[in-house]
């Protein structure tokens, strides 16, 4: 019954990236590409390096070897700042919302790049910081329609759950309306009915806005069934590349993730 | 062209023309430098074990040197009376474990700050009213005297200082490094809960350390008393050990004695040489100035290691 | 008759008469939906175009007169609008519960012929989808919320927007037949159709005209004075006659304005936010608000607490005389006077109904302390007594002269008669068509001359008042002879906050013994104050405490029963708490929260036994089924208790032999 | 308990958005604007404009200046009182040297000047942080004052050192300086402390104040978001500045008449603007002025107690117990309530809200 989605041409390359932390390799030669409109997961078990690579892919780490290419143009270094104007938005393992904030703050603050009305005009308020405000305040609710997270829109996020914080977090992100989403272990510490509710999500961000998503996870069941392709990353090496089927037939990652523990 | 001479050229050839005065400004230098790194020995010794930035340390050097030199003037012998002052700071000490950080546990470290500024105005108003608010001369018979080393005038109450302050900064590391009770302080100051599940009571630890900083203000309060009078300003040496902790870092021991000792040299000949091409009165600010552009360089600071951030 | 209203020709269909408030109140909101964090709104000449439009469009994709159309989905503008234009093209909607399983669905859909299907989201249109091939006259299925159907290119499927922006083609390219159709439309013609779920057989397809609903509404509105300056919060599901009539067609009537809460999670939010001046609710509801209220207050300091129950007390004494403008002494006012300050006024405020004009229950019987509390508040609640089948009302309570235990007096228009075996039967401008494809029981249920049966056995009070006693069917005979009123016993037992749901046993039996259901949130509260452990309703369920706790409670009403000499034979001698809730998923209720006795009876006839054998406990494995459709089995081992009954009679007596007290 | 929400919905993002969105709110700010502008002059005194309401609004000012940069930004600083100084004494040069300047053009013209200083002295603020930068910004205090204290041309080499407050007018009313009338200083504080405030907040409730706080509760987060650190705390460093700037100027122009350095010291203005922020409530601009009042207010109390109740004490005696008790109270209310009073209000409006529930 699904109509075949539509997938692109390269949108992000990383090309021979290393990264190293005073003499410990975090990433080696790591090459790969993720197409427009594609779910892309990295995984690998624990210590592989996959938030090194979507540190790199964003900006918060330098390289110290590489290029990564993002809509045709290239760059070894660039500021953390930058990759969010350039239309890259992420969400953090590590719960990274402004926890003092409502949930609608939060939400506005992934607009924030696209707000410009200075702030002579903001101490005014009345005018068009006002007009721009809640324009924007409308493309949130949008966001904040689309997660379900109507309830809480004006809870103070410190104090909601780990799951809702979770869905907080995508939200933000979401409202920068980015080409590209990078998710660091989404999933992680959910249970099995929040997993499932967070990969409806994922699928249907990138159904509803196209939008090209790079996910990283380590636990290899969960992402299988929503990537088109993935990438196998251990100890900062990659070790395969391709889609979830070939991957998971591959004798290399299968090691890899041999005595690894599962949650 | 003017300038270039004032700033640079004419200090730097005052310098070479006399070794000696400069050695001796140096020495002198690092004498007042022994008495910052005691104090901002203080500051330390409280924050790694509590987390607490305590503005009230100079009030506590005030506190207790009034509080020693009002014994004295009450005739009780010079070393009964020092143990009394430390009696009455290890008091002072449980007195704040129990009725302020016991209550401030898990605030954020501006509140905590905040109440030390609050503690401050205590220690100064209960000081003033037991004891006066006069000038009072504190006599604890180290001898006053110069006496000339090698072409260098020393002056022999500044040695004493600085022989005291070190040997009470050995005493402390050995403390530290060898005691179980130390051990528990590190331990406290790397991670709260770790050392709660070790079974070791943080309102123990948070009276004893601030018992020792105590202690330390004690000494502190004897030698600054001592060379210019009890009074009121030993409150603002607070603020000369505010540059050596951005410089030295708020939880490095070492930091605290090598960046008193910078600060210290650093301050004098810069007073002596640059001063007057400023105006004068630069020292309100110049150790300021230094550390600030010291840290724009270095921000983990002189110890520091430098931090990878994750997210 | 007496009084009452005669709709005119140029108002007697809805379509109509969204026309006419499009005109002589076109700027005024008709309808608000919280969406996107705030309330938008709707004037009546935006909904009357959106209407038409949608009508057009949906002429466009082939509905036709006489089609059925399912309506499905929760309280929304688009949805309610949807009710209009398939009216206004002689289609008659089919709303249908929203949470229905397939089944359900499935048999209602066939059943009512459906032709199209105009839903609110992915999860309907899932579900239909899923029904679809076994439903051969389904043409189409239109959805309001594209979201997640993107990928779905299902011929059949219809993207609302898309919908309208062709109806607004066609609208240009006709522009008169939007309203040639609707001046075809005449108030004989079926304009709803509602299925009833039944406490048994399957559920019927009730045919409502225009007539029917325009009348009642007038009527109910001339009585009531509704005007467009009223406001109701529209949140009980749109299958339900009450939803209909309470938020689409009196609002088309009166021209008052419906609102839409965000989503079922935040309906009291909502309704604090809407602050509306009209409200139905039926008495589970008024009884969950109160419970919450108290176990708030609870939690509150002791100052706060008694200075409540102070206040309570004196609204208790003397609010009901307040309401009703009865004479009440100056100290009592002033008193009440400084509690509406203190307490009734912040009360009404945070539970959002500090702007009742006019509040309705009704349904089934309300605790008449819950009914106490809140019209002692000074909120004018009144009961009525209603049917689908009559199109809502049957009677209502009339200001000034509310009690408790009555239904009030007919409304306008209706005619009410006792038959000679106790049954209330009424006569009105409401009274349905017929039931859809079921001859045979509309025949039983209406009379040649239009009265209709309610099942409901009651009497007519010295006031002019109908007393509905229990249903008819289920009144049965003790082995003693006494007449045994299963409902009416557990209402009684109902009104205790700490019992969710009863069914009590009785007829051909030599005494009476109950099922219980605790009330989660109540007990739960209720335990954690005393620091009483548990794991879930099933190990809360059985603890000791929990059945002191409820054995009190029923001992209570039997003292109360023996207070009345034809009932004193209907105390309870021995019940049981069950180990799970009754559940409309499981089948054990309605979708209204009626019991469906027969499925009960069939579903745990071991317990019955043990209930009546002497046993002190009963072995017992039950499927439930979690919401998202899986199965499981629960086993428990319930314990039975016996309760103290009052006074001496035969009955007592004679059940010595199993031990009774 | 006196709210009455139920029927106040909203039905545009305007409304929703209002500072203010619950009217009976919005009732209790006309209350008090009328208070403080009708009812106040109707009954203060010259003592009560001179020793209370005048220095309480200045400070009231620096204060939400300063819970701009540490409040919302998270950037502690302790050189209030060197901002306030380099807003009175660029008024002073600016009024003296061209006397024909409007005062009020004076007074921001100076907050612009303290504004760029404040930006020079925010620049290590992008590598320091916490109590490292509260140190760093004493560097601001004691240099800058340091700065007005040796160079003579600063008070235009008045062999006092002190700068003096020229007369001007608006709209031919005095209100500068010691001939005019407290009544025209009061009214001159209080409108600026009315616009001042009304515009932090709307600068706090929009993106700009979202930028702050995503800086001030995780600044890395805030960076991938495409918040640039350096230009939002330095904005919020200017934007403090600017605030300070003005209320030095008051302090200055309105209030003191003519200081030397020493009014600005840090015992004299930073900890106790601090004090007021956070007393008042981190992030909040109500706060702020409610932190002005205790902190004004307290020692004011502290002084009038004793002969209200009849005790005699000497002034150097009382002055130390003034210092004890101030400390202790200081020390209570963070136990107490380390949120401040803005904290305490929004509890007790909640309360209200909730009445009779406790939640």
């Amino acid at each position: 019954m699904s109509q075949e989605r539509r997938i692109g041409d390269v949108i992000l390359k990383v090309d021979n990236v290393s990264l190293a932390f005073g003499g410990v390799k975090a990433l080696t030669n790591i090459t790969f590409d993720v197409c427009e409109g594609e779910v892309r997961s990295i995984i690998g078990p624990n210590g592989a390096g996959k938030s090194s690579m979507l540190n790199c892919i964003n900006g918060f780490y330098k390289p110290t070897e590489g290029i990564i290419t993002f809509k045709g143009e290239s760059h070894s270094q660039m500021e953390t700042h930058q990759a969010a104007s350039q239309g890259i938005a992420r969400t953090f393992q590590n719960i990274a919302l402004f926890k003092g904030m409502t949930t609608l703050d939060n939400v506005m603050t992934g607009r924030n790049l696209k707000m410009r009305k200075n702030f002579l005009w903001q101490s005014l308020y009345y005018g068009p910081a006002m007009r721009e405000e809640l324009e924007h305040r409308e493309a949130a609710e949008r966001v904040i329609d689309f997660l379900e997270i109507e309830s809480i829109r004006k809870t103070v996020v410190g104090r909601l759950p780990y799951g809702l914080q979770k869905r907080v977090e995508l939200a933000r992100a979401l409202a920068a309306e980015p080409d590209m989403l990078l998710l660091d272990e989404p999933m992680a510490g959910m249970n099995y009915e929040e997993k499932e509710d967070m990969c409806r999500y994922i699928l249907d961000v990138n159904d509803e806005f196209g939008t090209t998503i790079v996910l990283i996870e380590h636990d290899m069941s969960v992402v299988m069934d929503i990537s088109d392709r993935v990438v196998v990353l251990d100890y900062g090496q990659k070790i395969a590349d391709g889609d979830p089927d070939e991957v998971r037939a591959n004798q290399r990652v299968i090691d890899a993730y041999l005595g690894v523990q599962h949650d | 062209m003017e300038v270039l001479n004032t700033f640079f050229i004419a200090p730097v050839l005052d310098m070479a023309d006399s070794p000696i005065f400069l050695l001796e400004v140096i020495i002198g230098g690092l004498m007042a430098g022994v008495m910052y790194s005691l104090v901002a020995l203080g500051f330390v010794l409280i924050y790694k074990a509590s987390g607490v930035f305590n503005y009230a340390q100079g009030a506590m050097v005030l506190f207790a040197a009034l509080t020693l030199v009002g014994l004295l003037d009450n005739h009780v012998p010079l070393i009964l009376a020092i143990i009394l002052t430390m009696i009455v700071m290890v008091g002072v000490a449980f007195l704040i474990e129990r009725y302020m950080l016991r209550h401030l546990v898990n605030q954020a470290q501006i509140i905590l700050f905040m109440a030390t500024i609050g503690l401050n105005f205590v220690f100064e108003g209960a000081g003033q009213i037991a004891w006066g608010s006069n000038v009072k001369k504190l006599d604890v018979g180290i001898p006053e005297n110069s006496f000339e080393v090698g072409g260098v005038l020393i002056n022999s109450f500044d040695l004493f200082a600085a022989v005291t302050a070190a040997v009470l900064v050995g005493v402390l590391a050995i403390f530290f490094q060898k005691t179980s009770v130390g051990r528990a302080l590190r331990a406290v100051a790397d991670d709260h809960q770790a050392a709660l599940s070790v079974g070791i009571p943080l309102k123990t630890i948070w009276i004893i350390v601030w018992s020792v900083s105590g202690f330390v203000a004690l000494v502190a309060g004897i030698m600054w008393g001592g060379k210019a009078g009890v009074q009121f300003s030993l409150v603002l040496i607070a603020l000369k050990a505010l540059p050596v902790l951005i410089l030295g870092g708020f939880e490095s021991v070492p930091g605290a004695i090598i960046g008193g000792l910078l600060i210290g040299v650093f301050e004098k000949v810069s007073e002596v040489y640059w001063g007057p091409a400023f105006g004068g009165a630069i020292e309100g600010w110049f150790a300021y100035m230094a550390a600030l552009v010291f840290l724009m360089f270095r921000p983990q600071g002189l110890f520091g290691e430098k931090i990878i951030e994750r997210v | 008759m007496t009084g009452g209203i005669v709709a005119n020709e140029t108002a007697n269909t809805f379509p109509k008469l969204l026309e006419r408030n499009a005109h002589i109140r076109g700027k005024r909101v008709a309808i608000r939906e919280k969406d996107f964090g705030i309330w938008q709104s709707w004037n009546w000449s935006e909904v009357a175009k959106e209407v038409r439009s949608l009508a057009c469009g949906l002429q466009v994709i082939g509905v036709n007169r006489g089609d059925k159309v399912m309506v499905c989905g929760d309280n929304r503008p688009d949805l309610y609008w949807s009710l209009t234009a398939v009216q206004a093209l002689g289609g008659v909607p089919v709303p249908v519960y929203q949470d229905s399983v397939a089944d359900e669905m499935q048999y209602i859909y066939e059943h009512a012929e459906a032709t199209f299907a105009i839903v609110e989201n992915q999860e309907q249109v899932d579900k239909v989808l899923g029904i679809k091939d076994k439903i051969p006259s389904l043409k189409g299925i239109v959805y309001t919320d594209t979201r997640g159907l993107r990928h779905y290119n299902h011929p059949s499927l219809y993207d609302f927007a898309v919908v309208q922006e062709e109806g607004r083609k066609y609208d240009a390219a006709n522009p008169n037949f939007y309203k040639e159709k609707i001046s075809s439309g005449a108030g004989e013609d079926i304009c709803i159709m509602l299925y009833t779920s039944g406490t048994t057989g399957r559920p019927k397809g009730v045919m409502l005209s225009f007539d029917n609903m325009i009348i009642t509404s007038a009527n109910c509105s001339e009585l009531e004075g509704l005007s467009d300056q009223d406001d109701i919060l529209a949140y009980l599901p749109m299958a339900w006659i009450g939803d209909n009539i309470f938020s689409f067609a009196q609002s088309y009537v009166s021209g008052y304005c419906v609102n839409c809460p965000e989503s079922s999670e935040t309906v009291l939010e909502d309704l604090r936010e809407v602050g509306p001046s009209y409200f139905f609710a039926p008495p589970r509801i008024f009884e969950n608000i109160l419970t919450t209220a108290m176990i708030r207050i609870e939690d509150s300091a002791a100052i706060k607490r008694k200075m409540f129950h102070f206040f309570m007390n004196v609204a208790k004494r003397v609010g009901l005389d307040v309401l009703d403008s009865k004479p009440v002494s100056l100290g009592d006012r002033l008193l009440y006077w400084l509690g509406d300050i203190l307490v009734y006024a912040p009360l009404k405020n945070v539970l959002g109904l500090s702007k009742i004009q006019l509040a309705y229950t009704g349904g089934v019987a309300i605790g008449p302390d819950i009914f106490i509390f809140y019209r002692s508040l000074g909120i004018n609640l009144k009961q009525i007594y209603a049917s689908t089948e009559a199109a809502v009302f049957i009677t209502i309570q009339r200001d000034g002269e509310v009690r408790p235990e009555t239904s009030g007096k007919p409304a306008l228009g209706v005619e009410l008669k006792i038959a000679e075996d106790g049954e209330v039967m009424f006569r009105s401008p409401g009274v349905f068509q017929a039931y859809f494809k079921n001859a045979e029981a509309t025949h039983s249920t209406k009379t040649d001359d239009g009265w209709v049966h309610t099942g409901d056995a009651g009497f007519i009070d010295g006031d002019d008042d109908l007393r509905i006693i229990d249903r008819s069917n289920d009144v049965g005979k003790i082995n003693n002879g006494a007449m045994f009123a299963p409902n009416f016993i557990e209402n009684k037992l109902k009104f205790f906050p700490h019992i969710r749901e009863a069914v009590t046993f009785g007829d051909g039996r030599d005494n009476v013994a109950a099922f219980i259901n605790i009330d989660q949130e109540s007990v739960a509260n209720w335990a954690e104050r005393r620091n009483l452990a548990f794991s879930g309703y099933t190990d809360l369920a059985g603890q000791d405490l929990v059945y002191d706790l409820i054995q009190e409670c029923v001992e209570s009403v039997n003292k109360d029963l023996a207070g009345d000499e034809n009932l004193k034979s209907s105390q309870i001698k021995r019940f049981l708490i069950l180990h799970k809730e009754l559940d409309a998923d499981d089948g054990e209720l309605t979708r209204t929260r009626k019991v469906r006795r027969s499925v009960v009876v069939e579903r745990y006839g071991e317990l019955i036994e043990a209930l009546y054998s002497g046993k002190t406990s009963c072995e017992v494995e039950a499927e439930v089924t979690f919401e998202d459709g899986r199965k499981d089995n629960i086993r428990a081992n319930l314990k039975i208790r016996e309760a103290i009954i009052n006074g001496g009679t035969q009955a007592i007596a004679a059940d010595t032999a199993y031990g009774g007290k | 308990m006196f709210y009455r929400e139920a029927g106040q919905f909203k039905s545009t993002y305007g409304a929703d958005q209002a500072i203010f969105p619950i009217v009976q709110d919005r009732w209790f700010m006309v209350l008090v604007l009328l208070v403080s502008y009708v009812v106040v002059p109707m009954f203060a005194d010259e003592y009560w404009y001179q020793a209370i309401l005048i220095p309480f609004i200045i400070l009231a000012l620096a204060a939400v200046g300063l819970n701009i940069l540490t409040g919302y930004c998270g950037q502690v600083s302790l050189g209030t009182g060197a901002f306030m100084a380099v807003g009175a004494y660029a008024t002073y040069k600016l009024s003296t040297g061209f006397p024909e300047l409007n005062i009020i053009i004076v007074f921001l013209m100076s907050g612009a000047i303290a504004a760029a200083v404040g930006i020079v002295f925010g620049l290590p603020s992008l590598r320091i942080k916490g109590f490292y930068l509260a140190v760093a910004t004493l560097a601001a205090q004691f240099f800058i004052l340091w700065v007005f204290n040796k160079v003579e041309w600063f008070f235009n080499y008045s062999p006092s050192g002190t700068i003096t407050a020229p007369p001007r007018e608006i709209f031919s009313v005095l209100i500068t300086g010691p001939e005019a009338s407290p009544e025209a200083r009061y009214y001159v504080v209080l409108v600026f402390l009315t616009v001042f405030a009304l515009a932090a907040k709307n600068m706090a409730r929009g993106h700009l104040g979202r930028s702050w706080m995503a800086i001030r509760d995780m600044d890395i987060a805030a960076e991938i978001i495409g918040i640039r650190p350096l230009q939002t705390k330095l904005l919020a460093f200017a934007i403090s500045s600017f605030y300070c700037g003005v209320a030095g100027a008051l302090y200055i122009f309105c209030w003191l008449g003519s200081a030397e350095t020493e009014a600005f010291d840090i015992l004299n203005i930073s900890f106790p603007v601090l004090f007021m922020v956070i007393v008042g409530g981190l992030g909040s601009v109500l706060g702020s002025i409610l932190g002005a009042g205790f902190i004004t207010l307290l020692p004011i109390f502290l002084t009038n107690a004793p002969p209200v109740i009849g005790l005699e004490i000497s002034t150097e005696l009382q002055k130390h117990i003034e210092e004890i008790i101030f400390g202790v109270m200081i020390i209570f209310f963070l136990i107490v309530e380390p949120h401040g009073f803005n904290r305490l209000w929004q509890i007790a409006k909640e309360k209200l809200r909730m009445w009779p529930f406790p939640y």
